[in-house]
């Protein structure tokens, strides 16, 4: 348990000023979000003692990085930092950066650098130097060179943004496996809301350099679904209750309600966490039994909120709260109105834990 | 040990002809140091390994003498260096030129550094021909340098050292040996450093200047001994 | 034409000297550099100005300065003394003293300006992956600097090789201990011995345009990456 | 019309070639496709000048750029270009950066400074220096001096990538009337299927080099719907029909069928894409009339495929072609076989244009 | 100790000399530097090395050889009487050329330096913004090597100001119009007038001291930036 005890009061230049208290979870990921400009990148180098904070203090698994004036440095804060951008060495080739880490590496068990270069894809790129590489190569190989010096903490910032789809699913559930087997702590900067609610066990939203919210994901989860209004999602705790490897579905029960959704390859007991976004669940009088759709939950309607593109609906449902988004022409076609009993319906497909 | 001389740039043909004959007499080594004699004065003044000084001109000997750095009664000419007109232009009639002003450039050495300088100025001054030339005179900051600026035809005639000449063709047009009696004798002085007095070597080479082999190349690079110029006078 | 003996003792006391010298400038200039591309103190112009303005007095006149400091009266030489080193005028050891305090700027000033443009990128990734201070300066500024080090001790010793201002004042001169090739080479031409010294300036523009030239194509050899941080 | 015509075979360090031999269109935003390392950039280098290239030829709008040994040099060809790392001029502030820009800026009618550094929310960082500005930031100060420039063509290398959703959202319909509306021609590499199918008419997927298609992005929408196999979509050209301000919603018609999206200030006859993830298909045997999934639409199969997670289902729908994602699960439940006649429903809220 | 209208002049002719080298210097070396840092081709090291070069040679040594050349029956001389300039050695511009020819090495070794930290890209991005070579030189490298321009414009004022072997050799120490104040002070030196040197030496040093310090604010003053190239 690397548990991360902050406070700071860190102005930047007049105009922007970054004020965290706060304690994020000693493992898991926890995910930092915020618009641009918010103050991410700058709360992630004071962690790593890049970014001087006078008076400022930092525990970090009981150790004091920083209290008041006593600063540890940089070099002795065990972290794997990606950076913003790439930040190869230019003098180094992609395997002379690689080695770099792994020569310093931490000790303790680490993951094996021939698994962590091909999981990257970086393989074939070893002797290249940086300018030889393209982008998204660039950013493999220095997520692959943060992994390498096996950090009791990992601080990444943005580190799939310059990645293509395919290779972000790949990348993704390795961190997530990471995070959760090696038990080290992750904050993860991102942008985007889907990596996010997949990824991180807890959160922090930053907005302009104050925090607006924290705490665990389903915690902040109405905020954080309600951070995009125009995009808002669910986000339901469930348990695996049986897998059925003939149908690649397993079954999660969440709250009172078992739902369905695709086989990942999640044991029994297994705890999982659903997005449910509010533009995927479907709203229905009968409960129907010829359709496609695996998961239809009873729900009660507690609210509706009306947005520029559609009605807003909140539900309590079986599985939990849900957010629901339809038409104003199916609101007044299905005559919705606030105490009314119905069925959510919610693809399995559109499923994403 | 070896013997130290600190020796004027001017002097160093006849110097380097004289060692060679007394290392090959005595088998005592000898090492010469050239150079401007003001620096060699700069030197002694902080501990430079001289045993003995040749100077370019008799000031510098005897300031060393009154700082306490020469031994005394061993200050003494050992040769008097020669004055000449010179052209590179071998067609060029330098004493002409010099009365007609009719040239660019005149070199000479730098009056206050080189007494081959000030002779050259009082040569000038005798033949009323200051006003005349001053405008076009260049100065080398050593008769070296003075010979570099004529032998290139930077500066078309200029004072240089007789000994310079030596062994180069001239006729009677493009060289003008100075009469000795336009300018102050150019005495080249000598003084053993206080601290190497006693030193065996230092008189065997003040012994070995008196003899006859050194003395004959001494002339023969151009310069006057002493007596032969008392004798003239 | 054959070199007399004491033109070859003269060149490898150049050597030598040129040598010991780039190296000395190297290992003293190297901290000062980094400290001046570090440091934020108002302390950082006067410095570097200072370490500049040898430069300003004729060669000669320095070497008389130092002659007057590293004299039996002077407090260097006081110091040497009490320390039982003796005294550096006309030793090779004044020299050496001598043509690094003259060298000086020509090597910290490459040094300062390649330190500078590395840029706190590099050493903060360094610093994550576990680096010291002095492991980054190593792995990190030493290697991004190359070009920067290769033209201080180009100039450096060069420098070294050319001068003869200070060298002559303190070194005296003095055959097989301080008459280095250029004293050697202005004592030829002093003497109006031309042809020695023609022959004597050809060998050493030949010799040092090898010696350069391999340490040029050495470094740029390995790849030389220094300065172009990214392609896109 | 500023058509461009393209053909080069560029071997980069042994190991990579860019081979491509094509024409793009001239007007429009074309994706450029692709993975990480698959020539994007090259492509675009290429295009600006900036990696030269033997023997290529490159014909823009009619002006040859590069023919042979013949080449123009990059600032005589009028390019807008947004790096994929933002590189700014160190040494200017930000306004200096965008005055560099728009001091140089070719002839012809040009969006307002005020207009662009207001939508690209710089309006306060003017002042900054590069290293003063955080990643995003200095983002969308290098798409606003490559706007400035007032180009004919706009070359953008992931513009986007270091951006929040919202602040995307601002952009990119904003990008989309530029390209249309001062006509000039926009190659985009994106990594971001939703960004490419939203914004792009035309595309080129890239594949280790080779062009592995290209054309109008209806044409090659079966093949991009499927570049990842685990989140395929469809693609419906439309066009509104109808407007319904009260609902929020317009009727677009699609093949023979009409569906329902969200208003977002469509007018009649607009012409638009219509993006369906096949994971937001559903199927039901009978047309249900109580639930809020207001598109509904007969619809037969084609094909059935059996994937990992699940099966992906071919549809002849009276909208167009479709795909569908369902569990085998609901597959086996509605005995769902090649030629069975059913319904495929569409939450409106799930489309996207 | 007041000056004598001698070292007034002198004085004056020193700052003349060195300004109008200084400007001559960047104006050669800037181009050339450029050169070198953009060059691919293999003759690029050995220009770097003949840059160079005349270092290794002692300074009245190269003054020798530049008499002779410059002279009336060197190839330079020649050429410039036939094209009507008249003979350069002392004159105000032969002084002026022998010194460009000297400090030529300082100058171009840190404008190289800079120039080729600047790297590519800002280059790219410029041509994209539709600025020429020209313009590209003079919008951005020019501004991205402020630093490598104060280091080469120093050390070409401060090598000018102090050389005096070369100077001496071609200068011929005429009055007003080639005695210079290192020619001077050596002269001092030389003539045991140690008080006169001592005073004109620490002039000279405070003089330049604030002429640099000067030259340094200055550019500093203004946002320095040059190399981090980012920051995240
Ligand atoms: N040296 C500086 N001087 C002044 N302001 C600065 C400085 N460094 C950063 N800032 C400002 O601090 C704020 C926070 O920057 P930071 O890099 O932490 O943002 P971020 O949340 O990482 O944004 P992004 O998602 O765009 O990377 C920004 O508004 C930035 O402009
Ligand atoms: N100078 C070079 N030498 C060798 N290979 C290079 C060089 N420059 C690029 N490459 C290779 O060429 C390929 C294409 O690079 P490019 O930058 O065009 O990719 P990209 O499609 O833009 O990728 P990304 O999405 O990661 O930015 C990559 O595999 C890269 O490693
Ligand atoms: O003999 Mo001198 O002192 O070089 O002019
Ligand atoms: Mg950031
Ligand atoms: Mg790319």
């Amino acid at each position: 348990m690397t548990k991360i005890e902050l406070d700071l009061d860190l102005p930047l230049g007049g105009s922007f000023r970054l004020v965290v208290a706060s304690q994020l979870p000693g493992r898991g990921i926890t995910g930092i979000f915020g618009h641009s400009g918010s103050g991410k990148t700058t709360l992630l180098r004071f962690i790593a003692g890049l970014q001087p904070c006078k008076g400022a203090t930092l525990i970090v698994g009981g150790q004091p990085w920083q209290s008041g004036k006593q600063c540890l440095a940089p070099h002795k804060r065990s972290v794997g930092y990606v950076f913003q951008e790439a930040s190869l060495f230019p003098h180094l080739s992609a395997k002379g950066n690689l080695d770099y880490a792994s020569k310093r590496a931490w000790p303790g068990s680490s993951p094996l650098k021939r698994d962590i270069i091909e999981l990257l894809g970086i393989g074939s790129l070893l002797n290249r130097y940086p300018h030889q590489l393209s982008g998204g190569e660039r950013q493999r190989v220095a997520i692959a060179r943060a992994l390498l010096i096996n950090p009791s903490i990992l601080l990444m910032d943005e580190p799939l943004a310059a990645l293509d789809e395919a290779r972000k699913q790949e990348i993704l559930p390795y961190l997530q496996t990471l995070a959760a087997h090696i038990a080290i702590p992750m904050l993860y900067v991102t942008h985007s809301v889907s990596e996010l609610s997949r990824l991180a066990d807890s959160v922090l939203i930053l907005d302009k350099g104050r925090v607006k919210a924290q705490g665990d994901i389903t915690q902040v989860s109405e905020m954080l679904g309600l951070s995009d209004p125009l995009h808002p999602f669910s986000i339901l705790p469930a348990q695996v209750s049986e897998v059925h490897p003939h149908w690649k579905l397993v079954c999660v029960k969440s709250h009172k309600a078992s739902l369905w959704l695709p086989d990942t390859g999640l044991a029994v007991k297994t705890k999982v966490r659903l997005i449910v976004q509010a533009k995927d669940v479907s709203l229905s009088i009968s409960a129907h039994q010829d359709s496609s759709i695996l998961n239809i939950v009873p729900a009660r309607v507690d609210d509706i909120h009306s947005q520029t593109d559609g009605m807003l609906v909140k539900l309590h449902s079986e599985a939990g709260p849900l957010w629901a988004k339809i038409s104003l022409r199916s609101a007044e076609h299905l005559q919705l109105h606030s105490g009314q009993a119905l069925y959510a319906q919610i693809k399995s497909m559109a499923l994403s834990q | 040990e070896p013997l130290n001389l600190a020796v004027a740039s001017n002097f160093a043909a006849p110097m380097q002809a004289i060692i060679k004959g007394f290392e090959e007499k005595t088998g005592q080594q000898v090492r010469m140091s050239l150079g401007a004699s003001g620096k060699f004065v700069a030197q002694i003044h902080h501990g430079a390994p001289f045993d003995i000084f040749f100077s370019a001109d008799q000031a510098k000997p005897l300031a060393l003498l009154e700082a306490g750095y020469g031994a005394s009664d061993t200050v003494k000419t050992y040769a008097i260096g020669s004055l000449a007109l010179w052209s590179a232009n071998p067609d060029t009639d330098v004493r002409q030129q010099l009365q007609q002003a009719s040239f660019r450039k005149l070199a000479l050495a730098n009056p206050k550094l080189a007494p081959y300088g000030s002779a050259a100025v009082s040569v000038l001054q005798q033949l009323n021909l200051v006003d005349a030339t001053q405008s076009k005179w260049v100065q080398g900051e050593n008769i070296a340098q003075t010979f570099q600026f004529v032998q290139s035809g930077n500066a078309e005639l200029g004072f240089v050292a007789l000994s310079q000449l030596i062994g180069k063709a001239q006729n009677a047009r493009n060289l003008w040996i100075i009469p000795t009696n336009l300018y102050p004798a150019i005495r080249q002085d000598r003084v053993v450093l206080k601290k190497s007095a006693q030193k065996p070597a230092v008189k065997a080479f003040l012994d070995y200047l008196q003899q006859a082999q050194p003395r004959q190349i001494i002339t023969k690079h151009g310069y006057a001994l002493p007596e032969e110029v008392k004798n003239a006078l | 034409m054959p070199f007399n003996p004491e033109d070859m003792g003269a060149i490898w006391l150049t050597l030598k000297l040129a040598s010991v010298v780039t190296l000395i400038l190297l290992i003293i200039s190297t901290p000062l550099a980094w400290w001046l591309s570090q440091t934020r103190s108002w302390i950082k112009g006067p410095i570097t100005v200072i370490v500049a303005l040898p430069l300003v007095l004729p060669p000669t006149v320095i070497g008389f300065y130092l002659l007057m400091l590293m004299g039996p009266n002077g407090p260097v030489g006081q110091f040497t003394q009490a320390a039982g080193i003796g005294l550096l005028p006309f030793t090779f050891w004044g020299l050496v003293v001598g043509s690094v305090c003259y060298s000086l700027p020509f090597v910290v000033q490459p040094l300062y300006n390649a330190m500078s443009a590395v840029g706190a990128r590099p050493l903060e990734v360094a610093a994550t992956l576990r680096a010291g201070p002095w492991e980054r300066f190593f792995t990190v500024v030493l290697p991004l600097c190359k070009t920067g080090f290769l033209t201080a001790a180009v100039l450096g010793f060069a420098h070294t090789v050319g001068e003869f201002g200070v060298v002559l004042m303190i070194g005296g001169n003095i055959p097989q201990e301080t008459r280095l090739v250029s004293v050697q080479i202005y004592d030829h031409v002093e003497a109006l011995n031309y042809s020695q010294a023609h022959w004597l300036s050809a060998t050493m523009l030949v010799f040092s345009f090898v010696v350069l030239l391999a340490l040029y194509s050495l470094t740029a050899a390995k790849k030389s990456v220094g300065g172009q941080h990214d392609k896109d």
